[in-house]
């Protein structure tokens, strides 16, 4: 195994989560999709860190850590808003959702 | 051996669940292939010998996250889950274009600019390790990560709730 | 470390036996529960089935054997509007994360000696952390279980499973975490090593108080009585395994008996010195193996002890009465939780003060803990006293 | 003294200004403010000792740590300075801001935006004082936005008045013309030494020769030129001095702070703090010369206002004018020392004046006041004292001493002579202003609606001890920091006759003019047309600056209207065409391609730009997602 593989499988990774993020109208499958993009993310922090010059640093893990964290609070936010809009628009469809005032 | 096939056989195992998790019709079935996506993650985590990360990923993703799908979808759908509406948004042809030119550019470094692939050396990475990092350099990024999460907890919770139902509806009818 | 050197028997050498054994043990279990419960309620409980074709009782330790065939023989019935794949997913996925925790518990069996690196995986060095983070997978299951089968009262028990399961993992980490911090690390093997050399954290009075927590969360993860709400037979008829019988149901039940199991092992492990006793030495440098009196010595101290947490538990279903929801949240969110969060500050002083490593200090510092302990513990029983009201029923008089 | 130590005196009140931001109570955030004031002034007292303590001759402290680093070797610290002249800014700044915050404790009582105001006032302490302690050019100009930023908002506080809004904007804009000057200045600075640290050990901005040419000019009178410009515009020199008077719509206790005491000396600081530059280019006589002409002018303004506080601040105008003189004409020390002086009895005035409009209710025009003597006791004999330090009676008075040395100092000057005269006659003016104002203000009977009353004591306190600096403050300068500020004393027999006279003279001539008038009712001899209207310079630059801009405007509407010829030219002729080859197929065909066609594809055009902009939030996810690549492709096509 080489860094490469990591690499080119967490771009697929990413690029399905893209695939969702722009081809699904829910906004809860959209979360998930950026759900999907941050990990491959995560990946490719972890694959850099494993084939680095000194892993003894542990750079990898602390920012994924950091990344994971900081995606739970994410996800937590963004759920909260989805039915936060839902109680307004009666709706998570992102396509009926495209004004910013009241009506 | 074992490492390459282990390799495989996760890579394929979150493909699949990230593409089905994006793809399903019924979003219930889609958090569980999201989640088994996660697993396949994690998995490949352990196999990059970051195991402590790899355990996060299962409490925080499958643990945590997991459950505040499924119950967002309960709050929002219908409890069946399944969405019979048409799923995909207008011009999907264009975002699998976009996706497409991502993909290639995201491959570009990994082609042109990278070093030639090196063996990884063999580690033993410790947790105690990571939690001395955490508290010593880190301390700061930490503090900071536990403001943060407050704030996005009390935040959500406000957003979530909502303007409060007078009394009287809530009586007894 | 790494994963070159593992071969297919070792694997099978390592995970095999653990099934068996604990099969066996669940088999075992239920008689010894359906016996208790019997004897509580003052009745005799299973006594007729013994060895086939004969008269010969043998106090109903047949019996298993038969609720076993009977399970297996009878017709597995789905619901129409049913979501078959997560309808059959349900139980196996509530098996399988239970099956997979038991190989962090470090059970010193004797044939596991000449295996190296990571089949041994409670020298894995996150053991705790995975077992709690493979253990929250069981909600998922029970969620799965109570939304497949497209039945009101089955997702009513689904979500309450998965309520219930949420808010009593919080304490129930939080009270690991005290040991963890007093050892200085997650490794199983060395946490036990710490309790064979010092003394059992129990001993301890931030110990006591975080094992009382562990064990009551324990009971609330595995949705043992009087927890067991998701599966309240009064309320909502059997909650989330209404739609379930026949061998999936058994799984379930399995499921649910081997996580039992797997949880009082971690608090074997974390608070009761693991598979320390007499005639055992520990020493985790050879890969965490004991040197016994002879082989399997300190496994059979660890299973002994697990099954007086598992009597304790048989005892308590057979007392107390079923909690309500609210009383049930309340007592998560409003007690256990301060209570633990309270609970590590006080290991953390007294960490410190060990550290000093001078027995007077050590002592006054036990003393003043425990008295600050129990003044809190009454003091948030105090508080709540007040707050738990008899319920309003909205919409039922 | 440390870098903390001299960090915490700009910083504490900075500290109050984000803490009074958040506070809703006025009282409370009263109390902060003050608080941190006291005790940044604490700390200024300590540093203006051990300045103090230091030799003239040997080199400031300086306590400087990397700031930002341009390229590999340039280096831009950030950093404090402290020399007397700091020392004594500092400490005087903290100690009127400290009396002047109390004051505004009682004047700002009753307004609900009380807490916001002393946010407003915290921020521009913090701002003045770091302007006068850092120790690097940029910085500085940081510290001077501040101060105009905060200046901008106290003077438009009452924004609900639009004079108050437009004053505010034209103290900004027209303070704006110097910056830019002064942001010039700097660049040019930066180019020529490559830093802008003001002392380093030698290696300073002030510290190095500079020997360059810049449009044949001199690069040190160049930047000095410009970096005047900034303090033209601040400290309103002529021609920049209009906004000041506007500027009086502010409350009073921020006309005290920042139109007498503070803000405007930081022109005069900054010529002071960067006066090497300007002796190394030669170009203090412009410095005089622009002052001698300011105070000139302004003291003639000042002549005819009704406005009490308007004639304050010509007088200020006219006092920084002589500031600059004596800058110009006898170093740091002369002006830095009317400076101080200045500080004290204008803010004394100016906060007279604020307790005097407070007592007749909100009243400014003087012709409505008159017989205040009797109610307002304290008062008046705060400001009488005042009064006196400005128009220098001799001996007793701080003004006195201050002025004296200006004199002397351009006396000394041959060259200077002219400037001298011009400075005597414009203290003779003040004298002439000052005894009318008082006359107008003490002498006589009330003649506003509501009797006066006398103000809280909140408000009379900070008057009596300002009441005392004014007046033993000269003595006490002139011994201790005068020497410090490495200045010589001139004692010049003809020059204290003069400035004798000019004051006595003064005073005698306002008193023989007005003795006796029916103040108020009959015409105002002095007030005559060019005064009132003083002498037009708003219309002057109404008549210029707006002129250009509407000649702009006409020009543009004639471009404009040229296209609109074309474009029927255009439409007539091809109708004329389309008629000519009146067939279906041609005047379709011109039609669709001239006309309709051509705005069709307007409209399309038009859609297609708006089409992205409409709320499709994948749509906008993808074109973010665009630009990602377009980025990325960028970047490996660098590589």
């Amino acid at each position: 195994m080489t860094l490469h593989h990591y690499l080119i499988l967490a771009a697929l990774l990413f690029c399905v989560g893209l695939m969702g993020a722009f081809t699904r109208r829910n906004a809860i499958v959209v979360l998930f999709s950026v759900e999907i993009m941050l990990n491959a993310a995560n990946l490719n922090f972890i694959a850099f860190w494993r084939y680095s010059e000194n892993p003894a640093l542990l750079h990898g893990p602390l920012f994924t850590l950091f990344a994971i964290a900081v995606a739970a609070a994410e996800v937590a936010v963004g759920l909260a808003l989805v039915i936060a809009v839902y109680r307004h628009f009666k709706t998570v469809d992102l396509e009926s959702m495209d004004t910013l005032r009241e009506e | 051996m074992n490492e390459v096939v282990a390799f495989w056989i996760l890579s394929i195992i979150a493909i699949f669940g990230a593409l089905v998790a994006v793809r399903k019709r019924n979003l219930i079935h889609g958090v569980f292939a999201l989640l088994v996506f996660f697993a396949g993650l994690s998995g490949l985590f352990l196999l990059l010998l970051a195991e402590f990360i790899a355990a996060v990923q299962v409490l925080v993703y499958i643990g945590a996250v997991g459950i505040l799908l499924l119950f967002a979808i309960m709050l929002t759908e219908r409890v069946t889950g399944d969405d019979d509406r048409r799923v995909t948004s207008r011009g999907w042809f264009w975002g699998l274009v976009v996706t497409a030119a991502v993909f290639v550019v995201l491959l570009l470094p990994a082609i042109q600019q990278l070093p030639p692939p090196k063996a990884a050396q063999t580690i033993d990475p410790s947790v105690k390790e990571l939690g001395h990092k955490l508290m010593n350099p880190y301390v700061v990024t930490l503090e900071v990560l536990a403001l943060l999460l407050t704030a996005a907890l009390i935040g959500a919770v406000t957003a979530a709730q909502g303007v409060r139902m007078p009394k009287e509806e809530d009586s007894p009818e | 470390m790494s994963l070159e050197p593992l071969t297919l028997t070792d694997i099978l050498i390592a995970t095999v036996p653990l099934m068996l054994i604990f099969a066996t043990l669940f088999a075992f279990t239920t008689w010894l529960e359906r016996k208790a419960l019997a004897r509580i309620q003052n009745r005799i409980g299973p006594n007729k089935v013994g060895i086939p074709c004969t008269r010969i009782g043998l106090f109903g330790l047949g019996q298993p054997a038969a609720d076993g065939i009977k399970m297996i023989f009878k017709e597995d019935i789905v619901p129409r509007g049913a979501d078959r794949l997560f309808h059959l997913l349900a139980p196996i996925l509530a098996l399988i994360p239970a099956m997979l925790v038991l190989c962090f518990l470090p059970l010193n069996f004797p044939w596991i000696k000449n295996i190296q690196g990571l089949v041994k995986p409670f020298m894995l060095d996150g053991a705790v952390i995975f077992f709690f983070a493979i253990t929250g997978l069981n909600t998922l299951a029970v969620f799965m279980a109570g939304w497949a089968s497209r039945n009101k009262y089955s997702l009513l028990g689904g979500i309450r499973a998965v309520a219930q399961m949420v808010s009593y993992e919080i304490p129930l980490v939080l009270s690991a975490v005290i040991v963890v911090m007093m050892v200085g690390s997650l490794n199983a093997a060395e946490i036990v090593k710490e309790q064979a050399d010092e003394y059992w954290f129990i001993l301890s009075p931030w110990g006591f108080t975080a094992f009382v927590i562990f064990f009551i969360a324990a009971l609330a993860e595995t949705n043992r009585s009087p927890f067991d709400l998701p599966e309240a037979e009064s309320e909502i008829i059997a909650g989330y395994f209404t739609e379930y019988s026949g061998f999936k149901f058994a799984l379930f039940f399995l499921g649910e008996y081997i996580a039992m199991f797997a949880i009082s092992g971690l608090a074997v492990t974390l608070f009761l010195g693991g598979g320390d006793g007499p005639g055992v030495t520990m020493n985790p440098e050879d890969q965490g193996l004991a040197t016994e009196a002879f082989p399997g010595l300190s496994a059979v101290w660890f299973l002994a002890k697990i099954f007086a947490l598992i009597a304790v538990m048989i005892w308590l279903r057979g007392t107390l009465p079923r909690l309500r929801v609210d009383q049930l949240m309340g007592f998560a969110w409003k007690f256990m939780l301060p209570l633990s969060i309270l609970n590590i500050l006080v290991a953390g002083f007294a960490w410190h003060a060990e550290q000093l490593d001078n027995t007077i200090i050590t002592v006054i510092t036990w003393v003043i803990s425990f008295a600050v302990l129990y003044g809190a513990a009454s003091g948030l029983n105090q508080l709540n006293r007040g707050k738990v009201r008899p319920r309003e029923y909205k919409y039922a008089e | 003294m440390s870098t903390t130590t001299l960090a915490l005196i700009p910083l504490l009140p900075l500290l109050a200004a984000a803490l009074t931001c958040a506070l809703q109570n006025g009282r409370r955030a009263a109390g902060v403010a003050i608080v941190a004031m006291l005790a940044s002034c604490g700390l200024a007292l300590s540093a203006l000792k051990e300045a103090c303590g230091m030799k003239p001759t040997d080199d400031p402290l300086t306590f400087d740590f990397e700031w930002l680093t341009v390229g590999n070797d340039t280096v831009i610290n950030f950093g404090f300075v402290l020399d007397p002249l700091t020392g004594v800014m500092a400490a005087m700044v903290t100690f009127v801001g400290l009396l002047i915050f109390i004051y505004s404790a009682g004047y700002m009582k009753e307004d609900e935006r009380m807490a916001r105001f002393f946010c407003y006032l915290s921020l521009f302490a913090a701002g003045m004082l770091g302007l006068v302690l850092v120790n690097n050019l940029l910085l500085l100009f940081m510290c001077w936005e501040i101060v105009g930023v905060a200046s901008y908002l106290l003077i438009s506080f009452w924004f609900h008045k639009p004079e108050a809004a437009a004053a505010g904007k034209k103290a900004f804009i027209v303070t704006r013309i110097g910056d830019m000057g002064f942001l010039i200045g700097i660049l040019l600075a930066f180019k020529t030494t490559g830093t802008l640290t003001l002392y380093d050990g030698g290696q300073g901005l002030l510290e190095l020769p500079i020997g360059a040419t810049v449009l044949g000019l001199k690069a040190s009178a160049m930047i000095s030129l410009l970096l005047f410009m900034g303090a033209v515009g601040k400290s309103g020199q002529l021609p920049l001095h209009v906004w000041l008077p506007d500027a009086m719509e502010g409350p009073t206790p921020v006309s005290a702070l920042i139109h007498a005491a503070t803000m405007v000396a930081a022109g005069v600081f900054l010529v002071a703090r960067t006066m090497p530059l300007f002796e190394n280019g030669g170009t203090l006589p412009v410095v005089a010369w622009t002052g001698a002409i300011t105070a000139l002018i302004a003291a003639f303004i000042a002549l005819g206002q009704y406005d009490i506080k308007r004639i304050l601040a010509y007088s200020t105008v006219s006092q920084l004018g002589l500031m600059m003189v004596g800058l110009g004409v006898g170093g740091v020390a002369v002006g830095m020392f009317h400076l101080l002086t200045h500080a004290f009895f204008k803010a004394l005035l100016f906060l007279g004046a604020g307790s005097i409009i407070h007592g007749c209710h909100e009243e400014q025009d003087i012709r409505k006041m008159g017989g205040i003597w009797k109610p307002m006791r304290v008062t008046s004999i705060a400001y009488l004292c005042g009064t006196a330090a400005l128009v220098a009676l001799p001996f007793v008075t701080s003004g006195y001493y201050s002025k004296d040395q200006i004199l002397a100092a351009a006396w000394e000057e041959p060259l200077m002579r002219p400037v001298f005269w011009i400075a005597a006659a414009a203290s003779l003016l003040t004298a002439v202003y000052m005894t009318r104002q008082c006359l107008y203000v003490f002498a006589g009977e009330y003649r506003g609606c509501k009797t006066p009353h006398e103000s809280p004591v909140t408000m009379t306190t900070p008057l009596v001890i300002l009441a005392l600096f004014a007046l033993g403050m000269g003595m006490v300068l002139e011994k201790s920091i005068f020497a410090k500020l490495q200045g010589k004393l001139i004692h010049d027999n003809f020059v204290i006759a003069v400035s004798m006279a000019v004051a006595l003279g003064g005073i005698a001539l306002g008193w023989l003019i007005y003795r006796g008038r029916a103040l108020g009712q009959a015409a105002d001899p002095l007030a005559v047309t060019p005064l009132v209207r003083k002498l037009w310079f708003d219309e002057l630059y109404a008549a210029t600056v707006g002129r250009l801009w509407a000649l702009a405007i006409v020009i543009f509407e004639q471009l404009n209207e040229l296209l609109h010829f074309v474009r029927d030219l255009a439409v007539l002729l091809a109708d004329r065409i389309g008629n000519a080859f009146a067939v279906g197929g041609d005047r379709k065909l011109i039609d669709t391609l001239a006309f309709d066609g051509m705005c069709n594809r307007l409209r399309s055009a038009g859609h297609a730009v708006t089409r992205p902009q409409n709320g499709f939030l994948p749509g906008y996810l993808r074109l973010i997602a665009l630009g990602a690549v377009a980025l990325g492709l960028l970047v490996s096509w660098m590589k």
